[in-house]
């Protein structure tokens, strides 16, 4: 028996979004974010809503803040721009020193794949140590909207499920 | 890490003639105590907007101090803060953030209060007791044994707060003139009394630092901005785009020293401003919400002159103790928790017009997010400070050293304003944070109302001032 | 969060009286260091099963209060409670949860001290000492730096205890009548005495709570049932299958009301029954269960008839002041374990008959797992509750409110038993938990042995009652 | 030179595995516990026993309890039905409000295939928060034995060895 | 159109080397020492620097301690091996009783492929309980170099990355 | 889990006549605070070497007791050790390692520190506050808030340390004779004077252990390494390979007991050897090494003698309170900041001669790191003592008993050094550990200096020899 090539083109898929998100993870843990952007679509949408301590029963309507609501990050390319800008000024001082990242992207599961799009899904742990004893774990759900583009891929959407309520960091000066 | 010695009046660490405050007041875990004994639960707290629970039966979860209690909204359509924690056991009547229920039953045994008034004489009283008969025989003074209320509760303008003790002074009298900031905040931007209303959702999150140094910030630390936020200065996030102030002052006014001044009350409240400093709202790049603003910001006046109302008070500022505010770009409102001498909770509310349309209400939400927060260039920042401020100040030698509190020491201006002066300079000058320390110290030590009514009667820096 | 304010007797926060206990017991760190003090060090603390350490050298790893302790048996075959710290710099001597050995040689410095009655005169004594005779010139008294005996150790059929105050009474003594629950505890199911034993494997976790929460829970608060475990009621995990409880009560009994009344002893301990509430074992969807238990039973009451003796007492209870269990479905044991005035851990061990045939033990033990322990779907609900009524009692405001005690208050029953008191009323009723926290108040004000011996032989309740 | 054929299908069905794995972790983390259990055979069996303190030389005999001996969790799938009815009752105030939770799977190998039945091992670390401050990290390894089954995959046999001997949760009253 | 060669091949190779690393951290959390030791190529060079705290600006020249200066490992093989000849003495205290761990890898990347040799990136998350409470996080980046040998795989060069500057372990008694 | 009971003098917790000393000072918080506030910003600490900051405007970070200090060096090449927290609000002016610069800006005001010699009087004094003239009116007194600087720091040979009070006696007189054994750290293998430098990179590492656990480790508990380090003995990880002591001492030589003694200060200094015991560097199994060490040897004999002086001295010894070194193999100097009563920063230098060859520098790194820090497989076994010696003697049973310091009581041997004896034995002896705690008791009851000079101006213990 032999296998399907639709299913090896699956496969090499998979590896490639894979590839793309764990060099994406790469670039930012070391720091490179000029060339993390160039990662970003031009449409890029970034959103990390708040969470909130609901019944089982509202968990579908009234978990999470949506369109319109407070969130923790709401914003588009422009923004994450004046962020790289502001890391890069040197007097930013919630990152001077700099933290200590690692992005751990696992279960990556591709939802929906209409080419050039591919919507992915997987879990994140952020972890973040800075100065001595400050330590963050930063852990949740993320779901991303890739499009294939003439060199590669571009991240044109992203939203965080962060597993907390009450956010247990002093803040969120680093890219999760 | 914490060296215990508050065996002296809290008033001895705070020297404002010198202009020298201990550092023990932010790091010492006794003193921490007695803020939560003698401060925050006869202080009027910030709870809540009442656009959080519009519908009888709402209800949202805060904390006043060191307790979590509910703001709910009665079948009348009453605001009521109770102790969230059951009388019989003490369980955590809710757990939830928000919800809709006109009636609370605890997990643990059932027993079950009430904010229906048709069902209990008081909202929030003992409604349902398994087994009441046989358990009681009749004896449990249900009346008794209703979730606690604060005795004092108040709606203004939408902003809700609540006061746990029952001799505290009204309101208004705690607020004092300091009532023009908050008017501001609770009003629309075009002046509409009590316009505005809260985004959903309230950002919360923990910082490893003494809850004061958030307080002192907002009431009046100008003097930090531009180094703190030199980087976010650099690239630019206000609403004139890259190059503008953050804030979004015209240039064209003189910018940020235009005849500023600072103002401070004898009763602890401070703002970074004057009612007189007439700052207009900023130049938006986008023409649509240039507009928007220029109209607004013309209604308000007319309105305002027509009251002979001067059109300045925008903050920051900070009501004694813990609810700090800004009542223009961004407009929000903060409330620093204790949990520990080094630790607090920050909360962020974010306020909008009722009428706002939708393109304001989203280029204001996106600038607020971008601005302030956890995800705040701007206040991620401030943070910085505040926790390494609070870090470096729990060592043995550096206790030894006061902070210094010398800025514009005796060169208070007079004010208009009832019990007030006002800052010799617009960036300069820490006057707000000598009254607010003086403030906290007299709850801390514990004065009785009636010492702590007299002491605020009369400014004695004013007085300093004509005597000059 | 704690404000300290210890310096009262604490028996002043527990007013049986009027049925009103201080919220300041469960939080309070002073009042938490007084407990470790003067409670556990002469209190008689269950420490495990003989059944552990079958063989000479067996060793188990436990706590008493705040000290680790090893409870070993000897070449005798003696049981011993060992303090698990060095005497030469306090190492932990064992880090093994269990083992055995004849000898622990501590990994510092190779002291090595003996359990072998042959090589030291009492087991625990120190034996090797590297270098004896260059270090210490013959001048080191071995006999007088053993490893710490616990002076007191009794094995009441099968169960372990142990007591750190050589002036304490006897174990007989401590528990009274209470020990017919103890009885039924360590009894088979069809009365075979001491036939019991517990399945390998300890259950230990960690829960934010403070420890009274815990040992009351099971003295008696069968008020709770209905509420706390509302849910598991609803799918039914109990022997009879879905719909039926979740102890498997017949209901042709008249259920769990019938004639059933708890027991409280003046000595503290309590029984959410009475001796004479004679609960059947349960039915069983699995008819092999249901054989073997209706014989066990019938086996157990022809014997006991034959004694003279009630076939009741099956709990919960709790021996005071930390160990709970219940006798019946589940058969386990649990001691809450202080860790500070708002943390406990608790460990579970989890009983069976010796001569119990594989399908019932294999029976058991899935029920015991799905029904308690941190992944008991009954457990799970009450620590929920322990957890966050320990939280919201930590507030400022919330401490000025006692916690209500009053369920049956001056309605106690008279007891057949010595010491004892029952409750007016199966389901309600605390008087269980008033007779607790008084004890709990004796002890922890230090009150003398013959003070507590004294206060104790007569019991005001019951007087009261036949006052009336 | 080209890829033998073996190998590939060996690829295919690592994939589908893993594939199986992640989708399995996103229906508990979107507590989407009724679709769960149809991932779960009649004849799952779950076990999680403690992990004791020993001496190295102990380790292979006496770390972990067995079987007849007392665990964590030692159950089948009627009592796995029977916890999610209880989730779902709204009464279970051990979830009530609901926790946050991530199930980060990784390290992801086939130990043995015998079609229809694989057995994969992985690491778990499952991040849990709740309320405000509860936060709980539940790590260490599992194993599970899966079946091909007409419609995809069914786990059968699911063992966990959580690297925890006092367990540092209040509870668990969430599906690891 | 079907899946190019050269991509399987490379999606083979990848997985082939996931498994090794899998297959290896496997070793070492069942603490099959001395098979492990047996994926350690004879020049085996093993490196974890200190991280210090910096400015932005000098991340690249000195956030990390190099060659001559001092880390938190810097050895090879014979190193190792008496390291694990320790752990079986029974008398290594820092790990009587041993330690519960998991060793999480993720976000594996092929960085270059020269065969025989590879080099690898990935991230580690290794958890770490003992005795009661003791429980650590390692956590960071680590870059590997392997070498295809007779039967399999070996590790020639490995360098870890941890997030931490203050180790807030009290000790590093086991592999990470 | 700390009862607190420190309302005595310290000092009665430590008997060194009777050779016991009270648990209570390894496990109170209270008593460590006494430690905090009495004993560390007396004492002389040793905060970095001079080799980690070559340059004008070099900073490395550091620590003395509870307070962030920065060792710096000004622009005439003087060093200072300023208190790393801002005279304005206490920020951490520098969070940064390492670095270079010759002003600290305060990031939250900008305030800025200078420690450039001509443009501030005094190296760490203020020099730039923004708006000056408007904020202060020129009343502010800019000399009086400048950073805090350590009164007395002191340069001996590379070693850098600081005293925070002014009237502490000189380095020197705090140091008395044992500068013999930093003289041997401090000077090269070969014994050029101050031939030494450290390796870029200082490990840093928190353990759960009281820090006099670790200073009293290396001061001459030579008892200890027969059986914490049996395991690493078994391997063999010295110079000499596999076979051959950890430290490689030549057998040839009578090893490790060859005429060794330990050496005790009156000031609570101690080391593990005497000035006589002149054991040669190590045995190689690397010819290169060999060759390199026997020549360095024979280097230092010369120079030694030629100046009378014996070639001992080596080590593990501890300064008086928190410094420990090896001047051997491995040569390190290892820094126990206290952090909590049960929680200490490890902090360890390695060192190396200025002239080694690389191959030498290479050998030796590789040595240190498989010996020493988190990852040594010598170090890790001392740390699991240290952290479960003071978990387990948080107990409340286990306070009651004292730890055993009886070694070679009464039998302590004169020594030719001022206010020094020696153990009477070479492994066993625990002398040094006696001095240490008396020492440390003197400082934390907070005797004044007077008392303190006149207390260490005869020792008791060599008297008492002498008697005899
Ligand atoms: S604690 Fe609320 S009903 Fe008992
Ligand atoms: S501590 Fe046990 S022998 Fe020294
Ligand atoms: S805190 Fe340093 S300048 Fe204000
Ligand atoms: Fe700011
Ligand atoms: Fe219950
Ligand atoms: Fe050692």
């Amino acid at each position: 028996m032999t296998v399907d090539e639709a299913v090896l083109e699956r496969l090499a898929l998979h590896h490639e979004v894979e590839d793309f998100l764990y060099r994406e993870a790469d670039l930012l843990d070391e720091r490179r974010y000029e060339e993390w952007l160039t990662l970003l679509a031009e449409d890029y949408e970034y959103t990390v809503p708040l969470r909130l301590n609901v019944r089982y029963a509202d968990v579908r309507e009234r978990e999470d803040t949506g369109a319109g609501e407070i969130a923790w990050f709401d914003e588009d390319k422009s923004t994450v721009d004046l962020r790289v800008k502001q890391l890069m000024t040197g007097r930013h001082w919630a990152e001077e020193p700099v933290s200590r990242v690692s992005h751990i992207v696992s279960n990556v599961r591709l939802e929906s794949v209409t080419l050039p799009q591919v919507d992915v899904s997987c879990r994140f742990l952020v972890y973040r140590n800075r100065v001595a004893d400050e330590t963050d774990f930063l852990v949740g759900r993320r779901r991303d909207r890739l499009r294939k583009v003439a060199d590669g891929w571009q991240v044109c959407r992203r939203q965080l499920l962060l597993d907390q309520s009450v956010l247990l960091a002093k803040n969120l000066s680093i890219f999760i | 890490m914490l060296p215990e010695r508050a065996d002296h009046l809290v008033r001895d660490l705070v020297d404002v003639e010198r202009g020298e405050i201990s550092r023990e007041i932010f790091v010492n875990e006794r003193i921490h105590r007695l803020e939560l004994e003698n401060l925050f639960p006869r202080a009027w707290l910030f709870v809540g907007h009442a656009s959080q629970v519009p519908r009888p039966g709402d209800f949202f979860s805060s904390w006043t101090g060191s307790d979590p209690v509910l703001l709910t909204r009665d079948d009348k359509g009453e605001l009521h803060v109770l102790l969230n924690s059951c009388r019989h056991r003490g369980m955590r009547v809710c757990r939830y953030d928000e919800g809709n229920t006109m009636q609370f039953t605890c997990p643990y045994h059932a027993w079950s209060y009430s904010i229906d008034g048709s069902l209990v004489s008081t909202p929030g009283d003992l409604h349902g007791v398994p087994q009441l008969k046989a358990a009681y025989s009749g004896k449990l003074r249900k009346e008794q044994w209703g979730l606690v209320r604060a005795p004092k509760v108040v709606n203004y303008k939408g902003l809700v707060f609540a006061n746990w003790d029952q001799d505290a002074p009204e309101f208004a009298d705690y607020v004092g003139e300091f009532h023009w900031w908050l008017d501001n905040l609770a009003d629309a931007f075009d002046g509409t009394e009590a316009g505005t209303e809260v985004f959903r959702g309230v950002q919360r999150w923990r910082i490893k630092s003494n809850w004061k140094f958030v307080s002192e910030n907002f009431l009046g630390d100008t003097y930090h901005g531009a180094s703190t936020h030199a980087s976010v200065e650099a690239v630019g996030i206000g609403p004139g785009g890259q190059g503008k102030r953050r804030h979004g002052e015209r240039r064209n006014e003189g910018g940020f020293a235009g005849g500023r001044r600072k103002t401070s009350f004898r009763l602890g409240h401070g703002a970074s401003d004057n009612l007189g400093y007439e700052l207009a709202y900023p130049e938006f790049a986008e023409p649509k919400m240039d507009e928007y603003f220029t109209a607004a910001w013309a209604t308000r006046a007319e309105k305002l002159r027509a009251q002979g109302r001067p059109l300045g008070g925008r903050g920051p500022a900070t009501l004694f103790p813990n609810m700090s505010f800004s009542a223009g770009f961004p407009r929000t409102i903060l409330v620093a928790h204790p949990i520990s001498a080094t630790e607090t909770e920050v909360w962020r509310w974010y306020l909008v017009d009722r009428s706002a349309p939708d393109f304001v209400r989203d280029w204001l939400r996106h600038y607020y997010l971008r601005y302030a927060g956890p995800g705040g260039m701007t206040e991620q920042d401030d943070m910085e400070n505040w926790d390494y401020a609070t870090q470096a100040s729990r060592g043995v030698v550096a206790r030894r050293y006061p902070y210094n509190y010398q800025q514009g020491l005796g060169e208070e201006l007079p004010s208009d304003l009832d019990g007030a002066v006002h800052s010799h300079h617009a960036i300069a000058g820490e006057v707000n944070a000598r009254a607010f320390y003086r403030r906290w110290a007299e709850f801390v030590d514990n004065l009785s109302w009636a010492e702590l009514t007299k002491l605020a009667e009369t400014d004695d820096r004013a007085n300093r001032e004509e005597a000059r």
